[in-house]
This record gives C-alpha cells, structure tokens and sequence, in this order.
C-alpha cells in the first residue's frame, strides 16, 4: 500500500524508519513518529469506526485525546489485548496489530447500518425507557440483545503478561503539560531552584508548538523547545516526565500521573521492563498548563469521515506530513480555523473554500489566506455534508448575524474533508476533580477553572490565551507565582520572540442552523461516540429533562471514553437555545478522573498475584509446608489447617489429629495467637477495666480467661492473660484480633484514663508458641526440660520460665482442648529450633502434629467459643452462657457493663449458646444451619438461631454441634429443626455445649 | 532458671516485670532470623555481583522497645547512664554510638539496637537503674534488620512507601516509621544512599519478595 | 399519562418526535400541602407515588434543593437483592424485592431491572459459614439464595479465577438468582414521571433551609427559593445529608454520612453476564447494558460531603477486582465518582418516626439504599400516611439504638454497594 | 488522599498512614450505671455528622501510633488544625443565630 496523503518531506516523523502495522487484517506502512492515526489518514483509511446506536460509519476526527471516534481494539495475541484504544494517542511500532470494534460483517460493509437508518428513527433519547417492557418476560431477551451490540472492543481472556508499578513522588511545583506555557512555567520554576515534575500526555514535549508552522525567535519553534528541554533535563531536582498523562488532582495536591513506558514499544513490554507506571504525586504547588481543545460546529452529517477539526488538520500536515485529503473546506467561526486552510494550501492541496460564520472577518490569518488567493466565503455556514463513507460535498449557505437561521440560498461545493472551528475549550478537567466548579466566560466562549482550596495556578490555553506569546507569558508568571509562594528567589527569564497576530473577536456559534428544523434535518452529531445528536437534546428538554445533567443522562451525552472533550459545550449550547437559556444559565459540567482511561493494571502496580497481600509466616512455617500441610487464611496469616498423609480423606486426617490429641499427644502452632506485653504499675487496674471478669487478685505466677466486650456489652475477643510480674502481664488475643484489641487499648489509655500508668507493647511476632497437648504432653516435655513440670509442682493455668530443649521458655499449663496442655512459648529466632526437637522427641510418644480445623473440634467438644465464629457482635457474655466470666463486683464499670443490661439486653427470649446434639448421631448439621420449632410451618418462618460450630467428633463416635436458640438455657433437652437446603430436616435436642469431659478432670491431671 | 521476677534495687520502682535471658547457650547454631529461608550466604555468592540495590539482613540483633517520659529528667539521665548516648528527643530522629543505636519512635518510645548477646544484660541494667514508670521490651524475635543501598536504593524506596526521600528533608540519621508496600517498617537513613529497614518477622518474607521485585530493572546484589 | 410502548415510539417517529408530553410538570409550589416530602431522590419519589397511589393523598410535594434523582440515586451501582440475614430486614428487602419484579409494568418506565444473579465469593471458611447462615436464613424466610461450590462457579461465571492459586482462593458462593441490577436513573424518572401523574408536585431547585416547629410539633419548612411552606406531616429523605436536616430539628442522629466511591471501565463487549462481591478481597463488579464494568468500592473512613473520597479506595478495589478477574488487567478505568451515603452503627436502615412530632425519618441506608427503593418509598409512604410505622418499619426505629435492639446487618451488607 | 500533618511526629503524611476514629470529645461517662438507656444510647451511636466544621479523632496508625484530634472541614476536607488529645479546638463553628426552629 502507499501513503498516499503523506507528503515527501517535514513533520517530526523518521522517513528512513518505516514501521509496518495491519488494521482490520491488512497491512500497512508508517514511518516512526506516526502514530496509528496518522499512518491510517496516511494510508487513506477513512472509516474506522461504526457509531454505537446509529452504526454510522466514523473516520478520525481529532488528533490528540478528545478523539471520540478512532477508538481500536489493539494487540497481537490473546494476552495482549487491548479495548478501546485512542488511535490519535497510540504510537505506531512495527508489528502492530490493530482492529476496528464495531460493524459485521466489517466495519465498512455493515450490516447494522441498514437497521441504524431504518429504525434510527425509532431511537430518540432515552428510548429503552418506553419500551421493551411487554411482555414483561420478553426483557431478558431484549437485554441480551442490546448487550451484544453495545461495549466497543474486548477484554483478553488470558492473563496480562506485562508488569506495572508506581512510585511515590514529592515535588514543589508538579507542572501539567508541556506546550509553551508549561514549558515556561518549569523553566523558571526550576530556574529558581524548585524541586519541579513536569508531565505531558505526548512522546515529545512541546505541545501545540509541535502541531504550528509559527516560528520562535526566527527559527522553528521545535528548536526553542529542544533548548528548553535539555536545560530542564541538566537540573537535578527536575523530573521530566513525557507519555505521562495527570489523570487525577486529587485533594491536598495529589496527582496521578500515568506513565507509559514501553507501549511505544511493542505489543508486550520488553524484560524487566514495566509497562506502565504510575506515579503517586503530592506537589506543593500545581501548574495546570493543559491548554485547550478545539470545538467542531454542529451540522448535517458532520459525522461523515472526512469531518474534522481545523486543529487535527493542521497537526497531521505539520508534525506528522499527512495531508488527510484533497479537497478541503474549512468552516470556523473564528480567525484559528484558518491556519487549516494555510497549511493544506502550503502542503500543495486544493482549499476549495473558507466558510466564516462571521459577516466580517479581517484578522491577520485572514488576510494571509486572502493573499494566498483562497476563497473565502463569510457570513456563511456549511449547513450539510454529503456522502456516506466519506465526504463528496457540502452545501453552504448565508446565516443571520445571530446564526440563527439561513438566510440565503444553498450553494453546494465539492470537497472531501471538512474541517470546522467553533472556538475552543479550555481543558480545565483537573480544576474540577476536587469539587471546584468551573466558571463561563463570555470572552473566552468557554468555561474557565473555577476557585479552588487547591495550591493551584494555571496558564496559557487553560485560561482562553490560545496565542503562542500569551501562553509563553503566562507560563513564565505562574512559575514566577510559584516560587513566591514557596519562599524561593524570583528569576527571569527571556522569552522568545513569538509575531504577535492581529485577532477579529470570534463568533459565538456552536449549532448550525438547517433548512429544516433540527428534528427533521439530517442528523447532526453533538457526541459523536454516544450517537448523541442537537434534536435529541431538544427532545430531551422538550420533555422535561432541564437541568443540564438530565439532559447529558437522558441523551447519554458526555458518558462515553472521550468523557465528552468534543461535545459537551456544543450539547450545552444547544440545551441552552432549547430552554431559552444561557450556557451557564443551563448548568456546568462537572468532570471527575480520568482525564483519559487507565489500565487497570497500572492502577494497581505491583499489588497483584504474590504481591497482592502479605501471607504472614510463623517461625515454624517451612517445616508446615515440608509436611504437606494445607493451610486456612486467618487474617493475612498462612495457618495449618490439617495435616493430611497419603490416601487420607480431610475427614480421615482429622480423626486421626483429634485422637491423637485424647489417646496420646498433639502440636500445634499457635504463633499467630496475639499478644500483648503490658506493664505498668496501673496494669492490673485497666485489665478490669477492658476485660468482664476480675483481675484484681490473679497473683504472680497465674494465667486467667478473660472476654472483652465493646461499650455495647457485645463480646468481640477474648483470650488468656497471665500475670508475669506484679506489675507485668501478657495478653493473648485472637489471632484476626489482635491489631483491633491492641489499638482498642491504646484509644482508652490515650483518650479516656492517660493517668493510668500503664505501657502496652505488641509482642505477636517476638514470642514463637508450640502447644503440645494430650496425655502423653508432660512426658514429652519432662524429656525436654531442665524444670519440674509435674502436676504438684507446675498447677493448671499455672506459668513458668524453664528451658525446652535447652532454649528459655516461657510456659503456660492452659488448655484449648481439655486435656493436659502446655503452650510453650520461646524468642521466635528459636521457634524452629524448639519445635524440631519436640517433633523428634514426640515420635515415641505418638507426637502428631495437628492444625486449626482439629483445633476447632477439640475446643468444641469441650464446648469453648471461638470468638468470631459463635459470636457475630450481636452476643453478650450471659447469651454465651459465660456469666461465670462476668464480675459485677468490680467498683470499676468495666466496658461492656452498662451496655449488657440495656433493655434489649435483658430481655426474654434471647438467642443464647447451647449445644446440639442430632437425633441421628451420624448425621452433621450444617454450619450456618437455621433453626425453627415447626418444620412444617408456612413460610417466611420465624428463625429461632443458627448453628455456630458443628462437626463430627471421632472421640464421641457421634456429631456435635453448638448454636443460638432463642431462650435456648432454658430449654435443655427440648428438640429443634433444622431444614436443609435438600429438603431434609434435622431434628436436634439441645444441651450442654460441653460434650466431653465435663468435669473438666484430663486438664487436670 | 526459676526466678520468675527480677529483684530491683530500687525498691521504690514502680515497674515490677518479668525478665528473663530468652538466649540459649547455643544460641548461633539454633537461631533462625526471620529470612533464614532465604539463605543470603548462598545468594551473595550465587546471585548478581552488580546492580543498582544492595541488600543484606544484619539477624539476630537486640531489640529492645523502651517506654518512658520523655520529660522525666532522672529517667532520661539513667538510659544515658546505661547506653552511653542520651535518648534523641527530637521526633524522627536517632542516634548511634558504637554498636547501640536508639530510634525515636514516638514521643515516650524508643527503639535500641543493640548486639544480640547483650540484649538481656542492658535490660538488666535498666531494671535495676530505671526509675519511675516505664517498660522495656525485648522485642528480639519479632523483627529483623535489613541494609538496603545503592544507586536505586532511593527509587525503591519511593516504590515503597510515601515518604519523600529528598536529602534535603530526610537527611542523614531521620527515622520514620511508615507503611512498606502493604506492611510496616522503620527506616533510618545511616548514609546518602544506605537505608536501614526494621520489619516485621511475620511480614519478612513478603517484604522480601517485595524486594527482589521491585529491584527487577535495578539488579539486586545480595550480602552476606 | 402518555402511555410508552413500541408502538408508540413508532408513532411519534412520523412527527419526528415533537409531540412526546413532558414527563413531569414544573409547578410553583403551594402555600401548604398534607405531606411534604424532603428530597428527590429515588427514596423520595417512591414515597411520594406510593403516598398518592396506595393512600389516596395527592396534596403532597417532594422538595428537591438539585434536580430529581441527583444525588445517590444517581451515583449507585445499581444492586438489587434481598438476601439479608435477620428476619426483620429479610422481610424489608424482600417486600422491596417483590415490588421490583412487575415495577416497569407498573410505573410504565423501562427500569431495566434485570434479574441476572447476585453472588457472594467465599474465600476463607468464615466467609463460608457466614454465607451458608444467611443461605439457610433467607430459605426459611422464603427468599432464595443457594451456596454453589467452586467448580460449579467457574461454569457459571468463566472469568472469574476460581483456582487455587489465588491469594485467598475462592472456596464457593452464595447466589441469589432473582437479585441483579436496574437502571437508576429510570427507577428515579419513573417513579417522579407516575408521582406527577397522580398529582403530585414535584418542586426542583427548592432547598430546605429550617423547619417551622412549634411545640414539639413541626409545621412547615423554609425553603431558600419559595419561603414557607406549610406541612401537615413532613417526610424526610435525604440520606447523606440527614444529619443536616436532624440538625435543622434539633436532634442527631446515630448516622454518619461518608463518602462512597465507585468506577466504571471503557465499555467492553459482553465480559460478565452477573454481579459478583466479594467481602474479602472487598470489591464488587457487574457489567452494565452498554458495556461498561460497574464496580464497586469502600467507604472512605471519615465524614465527608464532598461527593469525592480517596484515591486509594480506588486502587485497593481495582486491586480486588483483577484478583477476581486477572484478565481484567488491561481493560481500562474510564470513570470515578462518590456519593455521600449516610450509614448506622447496624448497617440498617431508619424508618422512624422522630422526637419531633410529624416529622419523620428515612435514612441511614448506607451503602445499599438502591435496592431499598421501592420497599423504602412503600413503607414511608405507609408511615407517613397514618402516621405511625408500618409493621415491616417498625423494628428500623430511632428507638433501636436506645434499646439495644440493633439488626446487625454488617455480614449481610458486605461489601460497600 | 489526604495529607496530614501528625502533630508527634511533626510533619506530613500521607492519610494511608492513619486511621479516622470518628467523632472527637465524646467523653466516657464518668458514671455509666446513672446512665439511662437513652443517655448511654446517645453515647454509642448518636453523632454530631456535621457539614461543615467537624472535630475527629485519628490515629497514626502506620506511624507513632498515637491518637490526636483534628479539625476538618467535612464539604470540602480542608484540614484547619491538629491538636493533642487533652486540647481543646481553636477552629470552631460561629455561634449560629438562633435558629428559626423557634419561630
């Protein structure tokens, strides 16, 4: 294929690097420096997209990010995919692969267009909403259907290959965008020794100074911003940031700067190369330098490809030597739109003629054209636009003063691109993002930033100077601004010499007028993605849609991946005329981040797959894994859950575990358990502060249960404390507790009693802890041990500090399973150590290692909560039946005190913990089972509780359960039913929770 | 080993704790710091000899977390006696002196480092001398210390945490405490491009995946 | 009321569609009216159709400070269920529910409710117990929801990673097939489009700046565009901003209004054909009709008006979302925006009457209020209209939080929606 | 994100280092068994949910670790001062003219 609209010479592109890319499955030749936009117009491609609601056949527009039609789907493999990619903001690399997302059978021959002309007419504004509802059953049907057709390209079904990160960056002046202003602005800013980033969306800086023939100082403005550049680039406190988009202004000057890195590159990130990054901003002093886009006019077809804006045209002939047609008419409502016709006329192209909406038009552009012996045509519009594929003519005809209506006949010329001018939008989008709404200008025709709390300056196009030296000015004075501000010397700087041009004052027109009345003229596009055109506006406000945002919702105007950069002051204006209102008078618009898309894996970085949360790991963690052991996620804690060997079914492993634990002995990780080192001469008074029962008397040497409670009476964790010292205690929580319990009593001690001296350390991850529990237990650890850990001598819920294979210990008689239990607890650089030697040590004792699963049953049988599991933060301590865990003697009024015995707390009827034992011993009830008294009964059904915990227990040869019934301690030995989702029922009798060992006698021993 | 409580000189102190020596008599061989897993011995000498972070664990310190009034002059006169440095007062800010180092942490806690063997005995040492009301924990077990430096050692750290690692507001000697990726560290600068990290032993190993990460473009040298 | 139909679009294509009627009228307001309705939200609007539908009282206005639909009703992510666990708010969202099923036929608007399933991913055996508790709960209850397993989900939804590789892998699920999504600017228009019809006035653009109380009794509101405004009873719907107005009566409550953030992709082609939450990994996501991914993120931590919250809100949920669905990776985030949702301690609502006598409160419905719409409008219709709670209101009183008589909601609720 | 200043530390961080506790001055009653179920209700839950002008309490979670109050605008989450926890406010709300509630 040849580049037919490429010219031999100048643009910024690299004629001797020629790139080959395919689009729709042909291939294609650029050159590098393209990008994928301008090699298509190079090419000749004209359409490249289907509209969504009309599937009107669309051709580039724009050439920068409010492109709303060349929007592609990229990417050479399945992984690599890439949706809805702007064509006008990818650069081109050899090999790449691009496709179009709508039309079948293709984009040019389509077969939805035939139905888009037929019942377009059908598709007004908000048109679903009146229809599809009969019959009802029809919907999904309908929906389907209309899913299908919506969306624009594909996610890729495979994992993305690529890798992305952020980085934390900290700045005195974060500058946005680099066109003349913000290079003005950076320069002096860094000149004045500001720590500076300066960030621009495009491969080079320089801004629209890349797109102009203007010269600087004489000479292409490319070398002034080359010079620029490479000072910017020798400051050590400079970060120049291009292909880097400031997508998000966040409050208290954050920005999030979305880098590309290698997407220039190639389909997949070369290695060790992330893809993209974001960088994670806080700037002292924000510059918004984002200059403006440009505003196509409202008109018949103007959806045409070959439509553009006059700012595109300019940019594809002079960065990118691409002339996007033959014959050109421009049509603009100021002097800016006649630059187009310059630059096709110098590229040696026919400007068939110059339409001004104005009556009079004498600016300096003007006369340049007239003296170039361009046809110029005022007072006039191009009113419609024929062809389907692409632009055959226009027809043009002489409005008011007002362009409001026509008033002469229609002349039709012949020509193959349009290029329109209605002024120009400031791009104020991150002005808005942290709440400050934007002010109408009548000067600029536009909205400008409004007041904002922001550290925040702006100039150049942001505030309507669309001319080189106003831009070049303003950005020296915000830089200057910016270094009073923060307290730095003031610096000059000599701009360069920039022509000053005589400028006629713009016409404020955005919709031309038909000979028809807008609802019967052909359609004219406001939104070009959206499909939203100037009569379903008016339809919209006809029907009661005032306020400017029930006009964008109803129309869907604005809502579309270019978020309305085109079209949303075009779609104002004509609300505005419909309302008889003015622009402002009709509402602002309000943008929020992005300023354009982001992949959402630059937004998450690194914090995916292994990195996507911290597993936290015991001392003993390897030895689990060497086990073969699967783990359950408690917290960000890794845990073992069982332990299973060969051929062994999960409930297999945990028969074998529990008996092991009552026959002989069991161990058991119980590092991630938290703990809290207290101390302080007040210690023991704020424990019967926070916890329900008594600490006042627990001596040295002794460790006690205790539950804690919220200033509600609902108990949240509980634990054992032991008494280290008279003024010393460790605090266990559970593990998903810990941090909770920990800051919980620091907000008390700092908020509430500071004169309680008392200091709380988190010492979770200093202590390593293996619980060896069983009958055979002490003769493990009498093997072990240099201390006397007979019964006589070492008591239950007793503590001591003794060797464990030759490592100090700290040791605590308490009992989770109810049998005799000590948890030894060594510095966890030794946890290893410890724990292999009881292992080796263990194996004649019958030693099996077990984990939380066999945890949880043992404690079951013995009827202990766990906190968490049967306890939802809708218990207290008496509905546990745990009053015995409750002191009400204490002159303190512990937390959770008053809460308990507010009126609901005190009722009849609570739901209170029991046990259940099945009718049918072999049969488990569900955990999570609801319980009713009449299983028989018409829905909805009056749930009496739930079941909390339920397992088979081995040792009983029979299931156990534990669970909620309403007044559940006073109906021991009364049956209850639980319906399972099969449709059988469950009959239990409730009883004791304890199931084994009531006494309480093997702990003992 | 049976003396569960201490015996203070000071009869008046108010703190009356449990200490103990948690090291045992062969405490080099059994002692497995938090990274044991990752055998920096062997990657030192197998991994990458160049590159832009430099990475080494110094294991099995003593760490030792004190609690007391900052406005307390015989306290503060007492840790001076007992380290040989007075407690850096101003916030973020540490000082060092022969093998012990002490962290600002917040304003009634500091951090010590002190070489592992000596851990019990400096905490000796305060119980007996320490007045008034304070706590010292041994926090030995819990956390290690990694050295990070080189070229790109500020770079990953800025991938690290939202800390400005300008020298110009985070010089020489500053401590913070902050969030690293999604856990916590301590870090102190200890020269322009050399950062120590005190973590977090359940945490370690993510944060040491975390790093090897991170270091991908900069090339990670291990040592030992 | 003009009918809408097909036929009708048909018809009103031949006169280029000038000739629709408007949906709801601009009236000035009147001097005084029986019920006066405090906010324009979807809340408010179906107060005010059922008000006039369902009791015959038609003096009513709904004052709006912004354009109807504006605020929340507008800002959601669209997620209709009723699969709550305590039978008191079991029976609100379902009773919501079943309003759900028939409303574009009833308010002849396409509300797009579209019944395409609910599922709550399990990741821990905690988050298994819960959902089969609330499974159990809601089968008695009469409410469907069903636990399906892992292998099953990965039929049923092939974009989700369902292995065992993930962080927290995902171990089953709870689905309610009847829940799924409407479309929330039409549940607004419609109810505001039928309201109007039966006579009601909806005021926009009118601001409520006092309230006229006499003797415990209120009596009228002062708005900043029309003065004073008589009311017999006055309804107040106006979620994040209840504490201003209980502030303006002279009471708090036990609300907080915080900032909810969601975000939408680019929209892609049909990628996911149901609405997935996860309370662990803490994200959810459906797919809307034009093909945007609709997700779902936490509530900032602090009180906040600003309709905007924090910018890692979004990053820990995108970050959620691509460990559910790793392909999602190089789709791309169009959109953001934040809401002002006003939640209890309970993660349920207040239907309620106040200390102030006639004045009544409908708020704190937290991060689900959507679903709640029609049961909401339903029920404080009922409340306003006899001037006590309807018997399915009457646990959600003020009065809960006096007692202790709280409906814990929080495991139910979930991920923030 | 917001940037706060962590008056222990003394400088900025960033807000993913703390942690928003929620309404500051809400003082423990000193006798909650005098306490009836309304006053110790309004305690729990009732909050004062201002636009505008609030006083929250935070904690440097990531950080110090200790608490402090902070006096944030709520509409447009300007931060007007930290101070320690025993100190009172010095950025509050202007007495109100009585309010029309009475009228």
């Amino acid at each position: 294929m040849t580049q037919h609209n490429r010219l031999t010479s100048g643009g910024r592109i690299d004629r001797s690097t020629s790139m080959t890319f395919t689009y729709n499955g042909k291939s294609y030749q650029g050159y590098k420096g393209d990008t994928l936009a301008s090699a298509m117009l190079a090419n000749g491609i004209d359409v490249v997209a289907r509209s969504f609601k009309y599937s009107r056949p669309r051709g580039i527009v724009a050439a920068g990010a409010e492109e709303p039609n060349a929007v592609l789907q990229l990417g050479a493999t399945e992984a690599t995919q890439v949706p809805n990619v702007r064509a006008t903001q990818q650069e081109l690399f050899n090999g790449l692969v691009s496709s179009s997302t709508n039309g079948w059978p293709s984009v040019d021959t389509d077969v939805m267009g035939m139905i888009g002309k037929i019942g377009g007419n059908m598709m007004p504004p908000g048109f679903y909403y009146k229809t599809f509802m009969f019959p009802e059953s029809l919907w999904e049907t309908y929906e389907s259907m209309i899913r299908k057709a919506a969306g624009m390209g594909r996610a890729p079904r495979e994992t993305d290959p690529d890798i992305y990160d952020s980085i934390n960056q900290h700045c005195d002046v974060m500058v946005v965008g680099a066109g003349p202003a913000g290079l003005a602005a950076a320069l002096t800013a860094a000149r004045g020794g500001a720590r500076v980033i300066i960030a621009d969306e495009q491969n080079e800086f320089g801004g629209s100074l890349l797109n102009s023939s203007e010269p600087l100082d004489g000479k292409p403005a490319a070398d002034w911003v080359h010079d620029v550049v490479q000072e910017l680039r020798a400051f050590e406190n400079v970060t120049l940031l291009p292909r880097s988009t400031v997508n998000g202004f966040h409050d208290h000057n954050f920005l999030t700067v979305h880098e590309r890195r290698t997407d220039h590159l190639a389909d997949i990130a070369p290695a060790k190369m992330v893809r993209q990054r974001m960088h994670r901003v806080r700037a002292k002093w924000v510059i918004l330098a984002t200059g403006a886009h440009e505003r196509p006019l409202v008109y018949a077809n103007n959806d045409v490809p070959g439509c553009m804006i006059t700012g595109a045209v300019s940019a594809y002939i002079n960065r990118y030597g691409v002339v996007p047609g033959n014959d050109l008419v421009v049509m603009t409502t100021n002097d800016y739109g006649y630059q187009a016709a310059l630059d096709w006329a110098a590229a040696g192209r026919k400007v068939v003629a110059i339409v001004d909406t104005r009556s009079v038009a004498n600016g300096d552009r003007v006369e340049a054209a007239r003296q170039r012996g361009l046809t110029i045509i005022t007072g006039s519009a191009v009113i419609e636009v024929q062809g389907s594929k692409r632009v055959t003519g226009v027809s043009v005809a002489a409005l008011n003063a007002s362009g409001t209506q026509i008033v002469g006949s229609v002349t039709k010329l012949k020509a193959d691109t349009v290029a329109s001018s209605g002024g120009w939008s400031p791009v104020i989008h991150l002005s808005c993002h942290t709440g400050s709404r934007p002010v109408w200008s009548d000067a600029v025709v536009g909205f400008l930033p409004g007041p904002t709390l922001q550290k925040q300056l702006t100039a150049g196009g942001i505030n309507g100077q669309y001319e080189t030296a106003n831009a070049l000015q303003e950005g020296l004075e915000a830089g200057q601004q910016a270094l009073a501000k923060l307290g730095l010397p003031d610096v000059e700087l000599v701009l360069p010499k920039v022509k000053t041009l005589n400028m006629a004052a713009p016409m404020s027109l955005f919709h031309v007028p038909h000979l028809k009345p807008t609802s019967q003229a052909p359609k004219q596009f406001v939104d070009y993605q959206t499909d939203v055109t100037a009569a379903g506006i008016e339809i919209a406000c006809r029907e009661g849609f005032e306020a400017i945002e029930h006009v964008k919702r109803y129309t869907a105007m604005g809502f579309g991946t270019d978020q309305g950069k085109l079209g949303n002051i075009n779609g104002m204006a004509v609300a505005a005329k419909a309302l008889n209102k003015t622009i402002p008078e009709t509402g602002t618009t309000v943008f929020r981040p992005n300023y354009t898309p982001i992949a959402f894996g630059a937004i998450i970085g690194r914090n995916c797959g292994a990195l996507f949360e911290p597993e936290r790991y015991t001392a003993m963690h390897k030895w689990h894994v060497e086990q073969g052991a699967l783990f359950e996620d408690v917290g960000q804690w890794k845990r073992p859950w069982y332990f299973p060997k060969a051929g062994e079914t999960i409930q297999q492993t945990l028969n074998r575990e529990c008996l092991a634990v009552r026959n002989a002995v069991g161990i058991l990780d119980a590092s991630t358990l938290g703990k809290i080192d207290i101390q302080g001469k007040d210690a023991r008074e704020f424990l019967g502060r926070v916890y329900s029962n008594a600490w006042a008397k627990l001596p040295v040497g002794k460790c006690r249960y205790g539950l804690m409670c919220g200033e509600d009476g609902m108990v949240f964790d509980d634990g054992v404390t032991a008494c280290l010292g008279e003024n010393h205690f460790l605090m266990t929580t559970t593990t998903g507790g810990a941090a909770h319990v920990y800051e919980w009593l620091e907000i008390y001690h700092q908020t509430e009693w500071p004169e309680l001296e008392v200091y709380f350390n988190t010492v979770t991850d200093h202590w390593s802890t293996a619980t060896i529990t069983g009958p055979n237990s002490r003769k493990l650890l009498e093997e072990l041990t240099d201390g006397d850990v007979s019964n006589e001598a070492f008591r239950f819920m007793d503590w001591q500090q003794i060797t464990v294979a030759g490592v100090p210990a700290r040791v605590f008689r308490i009992s989770f399973t109810g049998e005799l239990s000590f948890e030894i607890n060594v510095q966890a650089n030794y946890g290893m150590a410890v724990w292999e030697k009881l292992i080796e040590a263990g194996k004649k004792h019958g030693l099996t290692p077990y984990g939380t699963e066999t945890m949880h049953i043992l404690r079951a049988e013995k009827g202990f909560i766990i906190a968490g599991q049967d306890t939802d933060g809708s218990v207290h301590p008496y509905d546990l039946g745990m009053g015995w865990c409750v002191s009400n003697q204490k002159p303190f009024s512990y937390i959770g005190k008053r809460g308990m015995n507010r009126s609901d707390c005190v009722r009849e009827n609570r739901k209170q913990l029991v046990g259940l034992k099945t009718k049918n011993p072999k049969q488990v009830i569900p955990e999570g089972s609801a319980a009713v008294l009449d299983p028989n009964g018409v829905k909805p059904l009056s749930i009496e509780g739930h079941i909390s915990s339920s397992y088979w227990s081995e040792t009983l040869g029979r299931s156990i359960a534990m669970g909620f019934i309403k007044g559940g301690l006073d109906k021991m030995g009364e049956s209850v039913f639980y319906p399972l989702a099969d449709g059988t029922v469950i009959e239990a009798e409730i009883c004791s929770p304890i199931f084994f060992d009531p006494k309480g006698e093997r702990q003992n021993v | 080993m049976s003396d569960v409580t201490s015996t203070t000189k000071l009869e008046q102190a108010a703190t009356k704790a449990a200490v103990m020596n948690q090291l045992p008599a062969d405490k080099e061989s059994l002692g497995q710091s938090p990274l044991h897993h990752a055998d920096f011995a062997s990657a030192a000498k197998r991994g990458a000899q160049k590159g832009g972070i430099h990475l080494s664990e110094l294991a099995l310190l003593g760490h030792l977390t004190l609690r007391c009034d900052a406005g307390n002059l015989e306290q503060l006169a007492a840790v001076e006696a007992i380290l040989g440095v007075p407690l850096p007062l101003t916030p973020l800010t540490s000082v060092e002196k022969g093998a012990y180092s002490v962290r600002w942490m917040s304003p009634d806690e500091w951090l010590i480092l002190v070489p592992g063997l000596e851990a019990f005995s400096i905490e000796s040492q305060f119980r007996d001398a320490m007045p008034g009301h304070y706590s010292l924990v041994n926090s030995s077990g819990g956390s290690t210390v990694l050295m990070l430096s080189g070229d790109n050692a500020v770079e990953l750290l800025q991938k690290s945490t939202t800390i400005d690692w300008h020298l110009s507001v985070f010089p020489v000697g500053k401590v913070v405490s902050t969030l690293f990726a999604k856990s916590t560290a301590t870090i102190r600068r200890t020269d322009d491009q050399r950062f120590e990290l005190i973590i977090r032993r359940s945490f370690a190993d993510y944060i040491w995946l975390w790093i090897q990460d991170a270091s991908l473009e900069y090339g990670l040298v291990i040592e030992a | 009321m003009q009918h809408y139909s097909g036929f009708g679009l048909l018809k009103h294509s031949f006169s280029h569609h000038e000739n629709w009627q408007r949906v709801w009228r601009n009236p000035t307001p009147k001097k005084k009216y029986d019920v006066i309705i405090i906010g324009g939200g979807g809340h408010g609007l179906a107060t005010a159709y059922y008000l006039a539908k369902e009791h015959g009282i038609t003096n009513v206005a709904v004052l709006e400070k912004g354009h109807l639909g504006g605020g929340n009703a507008c800002r959601n992510t669209t997620i209709v269920r009723s699969n709550y666990l305590w039978d008191e708010s079991a029976a609100l969202y379902e009773h919501s529910m079943q309003l759900w099923e028939g409303l574009s036929q009833e308010l002849n608007y396409n509300v797009m409710f579209s019944q395409r399933g609910v599922y709550h991913t399990c990741h821990t055996l905690q988050d298994m117990r819960t959902n089969e508790r609330l499974v159990a709960a809601n089968r008695l209850q009469g409410i469907d929801n069903e636990m399906v397993d892992a292998e099953q989900l990965q039929k049923e939804i092939p974009t989700l990673d369902c292995s065992k590789n993930a962080r927290y892998p995902i171990m089953g699920a709870s689905v309610q097939r009847r829940a799924g999504n409407a479309r929330h600017d039409a549940v607004a228009w419609g109810y505001a489009r039928a309201a109007d019809a039966l006579g009601v006035d909806l005021i926009q653009n009118c601001e409520v700046i006092d309230m006229e109380i006499n003797d415990g009794k209120i009596t009228g509101v002062k708005t900043k565009q029309y003065g004073m405004i008589k009311a017999d009873r006055v309804g107040c719907v106006v979620a994040g901003n209840s504490g201003v107005l209980a502030k303006m009566a002279g009471f708090e409550l036990p609300v907080e209004s915080h900032p909810l953030q969601a975000l939408v992709s680019e929209p892609i082609k049909p990628f996911l054909d149901t609405v997935v939450m996860s309370n662990h990994v803490h994200g959810y996501m459906s797919q809307s009709d034009k093909g945007d991914l609709v997700i779902g993120a936490g509530i900032d931590g602090w009180v906040g008006y600003g309709q905007r919250g924090s910018y890692g809100i979004i990053e820990h949920t995108i970050q959620a979302i691509v460990e559910l669905f790793p392909c999602t990776s190089r789709v791309r985030m169009n959109r953001q925006w934040g809401g002002i949702v006003d939640a209890c301690p309970d993660a349920s609502p207040i239907i309620s009457e106040t200390p102030i006598k006639n004045l009544f409160f409908n708020c704190g419905w937290g991060t689900g209020g959507f679903k709640g719409t029609p049961g909401s409008g339903n029920l404080f219709a009922h409340t306003l209209a006899d001037g006590k709670p309807h018997p399915i209101a009457e646990p959600f009183s003020i009065k809960r939080f006096h007692t202790g008589a709280l409906i814990d909601e929080h495991g139910a609720a979930g991920v923030a929606h | 994100m917001l940037h706060i200043y962590c008056p222990h530390c003394g400088e900025y961080r960033d807000e993913e280092e703390f942690h928003s506790v929620g309404q500051a001055h809400i003082a423990r009653p000193l006798d909650p068994e005098a306490c009836s179920d309304e006053e110790w209700g309004e305690y729990l839950f009732f909050r004062k949910n201002p636009r505008g002008l609030h006083h929250e309490l935070w904690v440097h979670s990531a950080g110090c670790r200790k608490f402090f109050n902070m006096t944030r605008d709520t509409q447009t989450y300007e931060i007007k001062e930290v101070y320690k926890i025993g100190e009172q406010p010095t950025v509050v709300v202007q007495l109100q003219a009585v309010s029309g509630a009475q009228s």
